[in-house]
């Protein structure tokens, strides 16, 4: 479904993605593991267009999409949930809702999608006419990614989503992620630094150090790899 | 054929300035030319530039070519004694300008102590001939003073009101005309009901209007510029108050007429005696409406200060400024604003004031 | 003996939020405390009243017993001795990393601008020192080779040491650290907890330290405390916490501590 | 290149047609005449034609860095080595010889840079260094020539004893207005600075019974040297040494003040208030020196402004002087004092030397301003950081 | 005291204030997007009113009635402020987005002296007649006393645009953009928001409603020179940061604080100093309310 072949970019003068292939099928949960500052975030940032892509290609679905705009990304339903939530605070959290379908057209289907959304974070429905700046981390969490599924995304993109976040609503917050992933066939591109819990939800995943993927192959299997388990696990 | 080459040897002549014989006579205008008070400064340059064109097409001045040096000091102090001092450095010989009170000053400061002849077209501020530091130094403007009087004598002797409100609009002019008359009137035992400033620009004046609503005067006395007056007397009449109003020469003005139309009506305006029907001033204003240009407030002014000065050095035969100076205070000039001199102090004479009211929208002499 | 730090009855309220909700709180000294929570329990806002940046709205904050720290200002109590770090790093993004330090060692020293312009001998006294200090402690915390580098131009980890360095160079009796192994992989928190405990010993500090790594908690903390919705519901050593039932259902949740 | 034609007429045509009503047309309403001006509509299609190509060429060629790091290039490194103590003094040597070779208009002029140099240098510890952005700048300029002025006419007192009072009253001023708006941040500080420049200003114009109002202070001596009073001419040939002088000293502070512990906490407080409060700075204190100190340099610059045009009047101390002033602060490259020289070079004595362009100069004046700053964002010179390298002794 | 005379500064000051809102809309708007004191906004206004100018004195020359003369001159100046906003946000402004925070404020400061020669050089530097297109347009006589016919109309129109305003940033999918932008302009363009565009229209209806403003207070002044831009752009922004900059009722509020004040300073005290009350309840609000009136005081996160 995404496919990224030899992938160079970075900030002003530093290369933080020195070549990167990583491939996305259809249907899975794909994490991308890696200490901070390997190139997870940049990685994500590049493929949803708000870094240039200086070589390499990016395919989606068949088509090349480096270096579109970030809105045109949007709209092929590649969507990002940025690390550290981002929610607009002033926003109520029905107003952070509808905005995530800014570029939707159809309302009958937003309706519904934000009916979905609601039942499945039935702590959002009972705020949603609360300020969303007022929100605890781990609700604003949920709201990041419930405006995410506003979009209706065919590849839903997740930045560190355990990032701050309390043990328990850790998990509360992977529990929906595989609801997502199995309830309405959504792919999921995973960023996590919490190797252990990344590997766990993940059908596949790829190890990132340096600007470069050092491994990668099935979740279950990386999680026994002897490498991982010393550099990320700590065991 | 003969005739052909005389006119062709003639033409080449007149086309190419290189052929005059001496170095050009160097005369400095100093001014506003850019900045808010553009508009006061550009005529003046203007109008000198015109008269020296055709003072060199006649010939120019004992033998040599005039050439006008124009610099800008946008009315600012600091600017003017940079612009002064780049005068002298150049060797002018005179200098039409400055425009502002304030800059004059700040001018006169490097002039000083030099001999060098000053004659501005519009710095009103008494204190600048009056405090006699300055002996190279002339208008061609009455000073404020003046004018406040005539005012004061026109409001208490002729209108014998009493109720008399002062509205000024804070700038230099305005303000010091407005300060003039509050003393001329407190010598005559009248204090004014009012004395204040109004913003220049701002978007409504109605605060004011109400004022003036309330506290009824006579008569309203503004200092300042026609843009303001219109819009005051304007608001004014729309809100249905019937006072006179009074103001200076900055508001006798073509526009204030064009802009006000019947809101103006019965205006008074004091202003130096009327001109607009000499000869010689009707020709520089038809000039410069070929060229596209406007008098302005001073322009006129400016021009007289340039023929006036042309005259005396033609008197005196010479550069000299002492001499100048005597010719000047000497002899009568026909200049757009009449004939006219200077007293000892430098102050012009011949340019007298006199009342005009706006009747079916034109200014008439009413005293 | 007296505690280094005492807190009592700590309240805030934030336009009807009730943020703390009267916490109390001590410190012996050279202890290395946690304090643990799910998020928006209060943590950071219990930094911010201990170091002046809030003003609590009700309660009582001792040093050593005796010095009361409530209504004092950020600056003045960084002189009594509380150095912090904070959890989204705050550094002084274009000075460079010694210019870091050497802004915290600012309230050890006096020379004003008037020195400074006529550099007398006191502000080149001080100015030597204030340099030599900041090197050291560069030193200890592994940065020396990043010196002259922008704070900003530093990887994620070497920020949040360059933090703990800076805060050092105040000479703070208690360092109080918001989160420091966040955004830190395994390896690197195992060498953040050897660095805690040495600095420990090696400048007798006591340490108040947030942080959702139960591991490095559980390994280097002399006490636990734990806090939900502005309260502290428990405290003890590690062991205990991780026994207290009340800590797993508001914290840890089912998974228990090997998260 | 078909496309880059096409792109660059339709540029022209689009701007053209936005000068349209305004070059193109000229209406008189009482007249009631329209008259076109087809010919300067042409002119501004030409101008705006060649203008887009250049436009373009130069964002395409601008350097990468401009935009985000500032990375100290090669202009930095050299302007470096121009800095040092040495270079600097030659410099005022040759600028000391400037009175003695060249006209009052030169000397005067110069006289003005420096003064816009020391003004800049000030608001550039308040600005550059501290982080505050302060609109309201020339008040305090203003307080300085003021202080002049009144003090000699009320008082008598001479240019000597006015500069110590002007600078001191400035300073104090500047921490009185510092104590009301310390709580408030970034451009709510810039909007109250500017409001009190205005007040000032208008306080100034109203109160005429004191301040003389509108019409100014006339007559304001020259310094004199141990009583001996100059003519023109030499007093301002005196008030030059003076100014230079003051500049000097001015730029010392500046240099000084960077290496020390002030100035890095008035850094520390412009990149990160709440950290620099914890490091234990005090932000009351802090703030305080940076606007007293910036305010000083204002009041004795306008002591010597005050003297030299020997006429002050509140229309001198508008905002527009304020904007420059910061102009020259933020085009310098904030905290680079090789920066701040250049930039009053350009602002000031640019215009000055343009002249020639007549009613064209202001407008070009405009459109510079903006090009210099989309083209060095950054600034001229970007600041240097000090280096504080660990001594060979300590390293041993 | 007077009663008559409070309702009448009382209406004197809604007059001014409506206006210093309308403009001050534009400093709000571009405030709360980009963080940029856009100095160049006064410029417009200035501009606009040129446009408006001509614009009514081609309709005129053209025969149309007054109402179509008022209507079509509202537009042309509109459109065209719109368009000269729209393009000093691409000359000016947009190279230097992500550059540090002072440079676009210079780049406005020198746009703005830039605007004000090309208007000297392309028409005059001196004042000319502005057509009064609102005076004895409508007859109202019930309110007569307090406040004119033309003044009615100028507050009317100016509240009503306000309010559409209000409506469409708090209604609209843009208008939800645009205020998602002042929050978090990386996320917005996660969302599919164009933000470039957005940014620019922020600016096309700043300035269209500054042009609408030009119009009205021209006509209501009955003169216009290129130096009408400062005053009226300081006292804006001042409106703006008043209320609390970047919030849009704000604004509202701060135009109609600073407009009473201004109009009881010049009736009970002195128009001298009008403009030293102004600013001075601007000082006196700030040091108690530092985020303005309506400004939210951000908490920052420590």
């Amino acid at each position: 479904m995404l496919r990224l072949e030899g992938v160079k970019s970075g900030y002003g003068g530093i290369e933080a993605l020195k070549g990167v292939d990583l491939v996305v099928r259809q249907g899975e949960i794909v994490a991308l593991i890696g200490a901070n500052g390997a190139g997870k975030s940049t990685t994500l940032k590049t493929i949803s267009g708000l870094l240039q892509t200086r070589e390499g290609r990016i395919v989606y679905q068949g088509e090349e999409i480096q270096n579109l705009p970030p809105e045109e990304i949007v709209k092929k339903g590649l969507i990002q949930v940025p690390e550290g939530r981002r929610i607009f605070p002033k926003f109520t959290v029905l107003e952070n809702l509808e905005i995530g379908a800014y570029l939707r057209r159809d309302a009958l289907g937003t309706q519904a999608d934000l009916r979905y959304c609601l039942e499945l974070f039935p702590i959002l429905a009972e705020r949603r006419q609360q300020k969303a700046g007022t929100l605890s981390g781990g609700e604003q969490q949920m709201l990041a990614i419930a405006r995410a599924l506003m979009a209706r995304p065919k590849l839903l993109l997740l930045d560190e989503p355990s990032l701050g976040l309390a043990p328990l609503i850790i998990q509360q917050i992977f529990e929906i992620i595989k609801i997502i992933n199995q309830e309405r066939q959504m792919t999921i591109f995973l960023i996590e630094q919490n190797a252990s819990l990344a590997l766990k939800s993940a059908n596949c995943a790829f190890v990132m150090e340096n600007g470069h993927i050092t491994l990668s192959g099935k979740a279950g299997d990386l999680a026994q790899s002897v490498e991982v388990k010393q550099a990320y696990l700590g065991i | 054929m003969r005739n052909l080459i005389i006119l062709f040897a003639f033409a080449l002549f007149a086309f190419i300035p290189q052929a005059w014989a001496a170095e050009p006579i160097l005369i400095g205008v100093a001014g506003s030319f850019s900045g808010d008070l553009a508009p006061y400064g550009i005529p003046p340059k203007n109008t000198v530039m015109l008269a020296a064109e055709e003072l060199n097409k006649k010939g120019g001045l004992l033998g040599r070519r005039v050439k006008i040096i124009a610099q800008d000091d946008v009315c600012q102090p600091n600017a003017a004694t940079i612009v002064a001092s780049k005068l002298m450095d150049q060797k002018v010989i005179a200098v039409i300008g400055h425009i502002c009170s304030g800059a004059t000053n700040a001018a006169l400061s490097v002039y000083r102590g030099k001999k060098l002849l000053v004659i501005s077209p519009s710095a009103t501020l008494p204190s600048l001939t009056l405090n006699g530091q300055n002996p190279y130094f002339f208008r061609t403007i009455p000073h404020d003073a003046v004018q406040a009087i005539r005012q004061a004598d026109f409001i208490v002797d002729k209108l014998k009101y009493k109720q008399i409100a002062i509205v000024h609009d804070k700038g230099d002019y305005g303000k010091g005309l407005a300060h003039q008359l509050k003393e001329a009137l407190k010598k005559r035992g009248i204090t004014p009901l009012l004395f204040e400033g109004v913003t220049p620009g701002a978007v409504d004046y109605s605060a004011l209007i109400h004022k003036l609503k309330r506290l009824r005067p006579q008569i309203v006395a503004f200092g300042g510029y026609h843009p303001e007056a219109s819009k005051i007397v304007t608001q004014a009449r729309k809100k249905g108050l019937k006072m006179d109003f009074i103001s200076g020469d900055g508001v006798k003005d073509p526009s204030f007429l064009k802009i006000g139309r019947q809101f103006v009506e019965g205006y008074y305006a004091t202003s130096p005696a009327d001109i607009s029907t000499q000869p010689l001033t009707l020709e520089v204003l038809k000039k410069l409406k070929a060229r596209g240009q406007t008098p302005g407030n001073f322009g006129l002014q400016a021009h007289a200060a340039f023929t006036a000065l042309v005259k005396a050095i033609q008197a005196a035969h010479s550069t000299d400024p002492d001499q100048i100076k005597a010719a000047l205070q000497k002899n009568e000039a026909q200049t757009t604003l009449g004939k006219i001199r200077f007293d000892a102090k430098g102050d012009v004479i011949g340019s007298g004031f006199s009342v005009y009211q706006v009747k079916k929208g034109a200014f008439i002499a009413v005293d | 003996m007296t505690p280094l730090l005492q807190v009592r009855g700590l309240k805030k309220t934030f336009g009807g939020i009730q943020a703390l909700d009267g916490v109390d709180l001590q410190i012996a000294s050279g202890e290395i405390k946690a304090l643990i929570g799910p998020n928006g329990a209060g943590k950071t806002t219990l930094f911010n009243c201990l170091t002046g940046m809030t003003r609590p709205s009700e309660g009582q904050i001792f040093l050593d017993g005796a010095t009361p720290l409530k209504g004092l200002l950020p600056h003045q109590i960084t002189k009594l001795g509380l150095a912090r770090t904070f959890q989204n790093i705050r550094l002084f993004d274009s000075l460079t990393v010694i210019e870091n330090v050497m802004v915290g060692a600012h309230c050890r020293f006096k020379a004003n601008f008037l020195d400074a312009f006529f550099h007398t001998r006191r502000h080149l006294a001080e100015e030597k020192e204030i340099k030599e200090k900041a090197y050291y402690f560069l030193e200890v915390m592994g940065l020396l080779q990043q010196a002259l580098n922008s704070a900003k131009n530093l990887a994620y980890a070497d920020q949040r040491r360059l933090e703990i360095a800076r805060a050092l160079a105040s000479e703070p009796r208690l360092l109080l650290l918001d989160e420091p192994a966040a955004g830190m992989n395994a390896a690197e928190t195992a060498e953040l907890d050897q660095l805690i405990v040495r600095l420990k010993e090696e400048f007798s500090l006591s340490f108040l330290l947030i942080e959702h790594d139960m591991k490095l908690v559980m390994k280097i903390s002399d006490s636990v405390i734990v806090m939900d919705r502005g309260r502290s519901i428990a405290g003890g050593s590690p062991e205990e916490i991780r026994k207290n039932p009340a800590v797993i259902t508001a914290y840890l949740g089912a998974e228990g501590g090997h998260a | 290149m078909r496309k880059e034609l096409l792109r660059h007429l339709s540029t022209a045509f689009g701007l053209t047609l936005l000068a349209l009503p305004l070059v193109g047309m000229k209406v008189d309403f009482i007249e009631k005449t329209l008259d076109w001006r087809w010919g300067r509509l042409m002119g501004v299609f030409a101008l705006t034609f060649s203008l887009s190509w250049l436009w373009r060429y130069l964002l395409v060629h601008r350097p990468q860095q401009a935009r985000s790091s500032p990375a100290p290039g090669v202009l930095a490194a050299r302007a470096h080595l121009l800095v040092n103590q040495r270079v600097l003094l030659l410099l005022f040597l040759v600028l000391s010889l400037v009175p003695w070779v060249a006209g009052g208009y030169q000397v005067n002029i110069l006289i003005t840079a420096m003064a816009y140099i020391t003004l800049a240098l000030g608001l550039n510890i308040v600005v550059g260094m501290a982080g505050l952005l302060d609109l309201g700048y020339v008040a305090f300029y203003a307080i300085g020539a003021y202080s002049y002025g009144l003090l000699h006419h009320y008082l008598g007192w001479g240019f000597w004893q006015s500069l110590g009072v002007g600078g001191l009253l400035a300073a104090a001023m500047g921490i009185l207005l510092g104590i009301p708006v310390l709580r408030l941040r970034g451009d709510y500080l810039a909007i109250v600075t500017l409001g009190f420049g205005e007040i000032l200003r208008l306080l100034l114009e109203n109160e005429a019974d004191f301040t003389f109002g509108v019409q100014g202070i006339p007559n304001i001596p020259k310094p004199t040297f141990f009583g001996f009073r100059f003519d023109y001419e030499g007093g301002i040939v005196f008030l030059f040494y003076i100014m230079l002088g003051i500049l000097l000293l001015a730029i010392t502070a500046t240099k000084r003040l960077q290496y020390s512990r002030v100035g890095r906490a008035w850094m520390a407080i412009r990149e990160n208030e709440l950290a620099a409060q914890a490091m234990g700075i005090d932000l009351t204190k802090t703030k305080l020196n940076a606007f007293g100190l910036g305010a000083f340099w204002a009041g004795v610059v306008g002591v010597v402004f005050a003297a030299k045009t020997s006429f002050i009047n509140p229309a001198s101390f508008q905002f527009f002087e304020s904007a420059i002033i910061l102009s020259i602060v933020v085009l310098g490259g904030m905290g680079s004092v090789l920066g701040v020289v250049l930039a009053a070079i350009l602002l000031i004595l640019l215009p000055e030397y343009l002249r020639f362009l007549a009613e064209y100069r202001m407008l070009l004046f405009g459109a510079l301003m903006v090009a210099m700053m989309i083209f060095r964002p950054q600034g001229l010179v970007p600041r240097l950081r000090p280096r504080y390298e660990r001594d060979k002794a300590s390293k041993a | 005291m007077d009663g008559q005379y409070f309702f009448e500064l009382a209406f004197s000051g809604l007059t001014r204030g409506s206006i210093y809102a309308l403009i001050a809309l534009g400093y709000t708007m571009v405030y709360g997007i980009l963080g940029l004191i856009n100095f160049a906004h006064g410029e417009v206004y200035m501009i606009s009113a040129f446009v408006g100018l001509t614009a009514a004195a081609i309709c005129s020359l053209l025969g149309f009635s007054l109402w179509a003369v008022l209507l079509l001159t509202l537009l042309f100046a509109a459109a065209y402020g719109a368009a000269y906003g729209y393009t000093i946000e691409k000359v000016a402004y947009r190279p230097l987005r992500g550059a540090n925070r002072l440079a676009p404020l210079i780049s406005a400061i020198g746009m703005s002296i830039f605007l004000r020669e090309y208007v000297i050089l392309a028409q005059t530097a001196d004042f000319v007649a502005f057509p009064s297109l609102l005076y004895n347009l409508v007859e109202v006589d019930f309110l007569s006393d307090y406040i004119g016919s033309g003044e009615l109309i100028l507050t009317l129109v100016s509240l009503t645009v306000l309010g559409g305003l209000f409506l469409f940033l708090r209604y609209t999918q843009t208008g939800r953009a645009m205020r998602a932008i002042e929050q978090d302009r990386e996320m917005a363009m996660l969302l599919g928001v164009k933000v470039d565009q957005v940014i620019s229209l922020t600016f096309v209806i700043g300035s269209a409603l500054a042009a609408v403003g030009a119009v009205l207070i021209s006509s209501h002044m009955g003169q216009i020179n290129y130096n009408i831009g400062f005053l009226v752009g300081i006292k804006a922004f001042t409106a703006a940061v008043l209320g609390g900059i970047g919030s849009v009722a704000g604004a509202a509020l701060g135009g109609l604080v600073l407009g009473l004040v201004e109009a009881f300073a010049a009736g009970y005290v002195s128009s001298d100093y009008e403009d030293v009350f102004a600013f001075g309840c601007l000082v006196l609000i700030l040091i108690f309310r530092p985020a303005g009136i309506l400004g939210q005081q951000q908490s920052e996160k420590v």
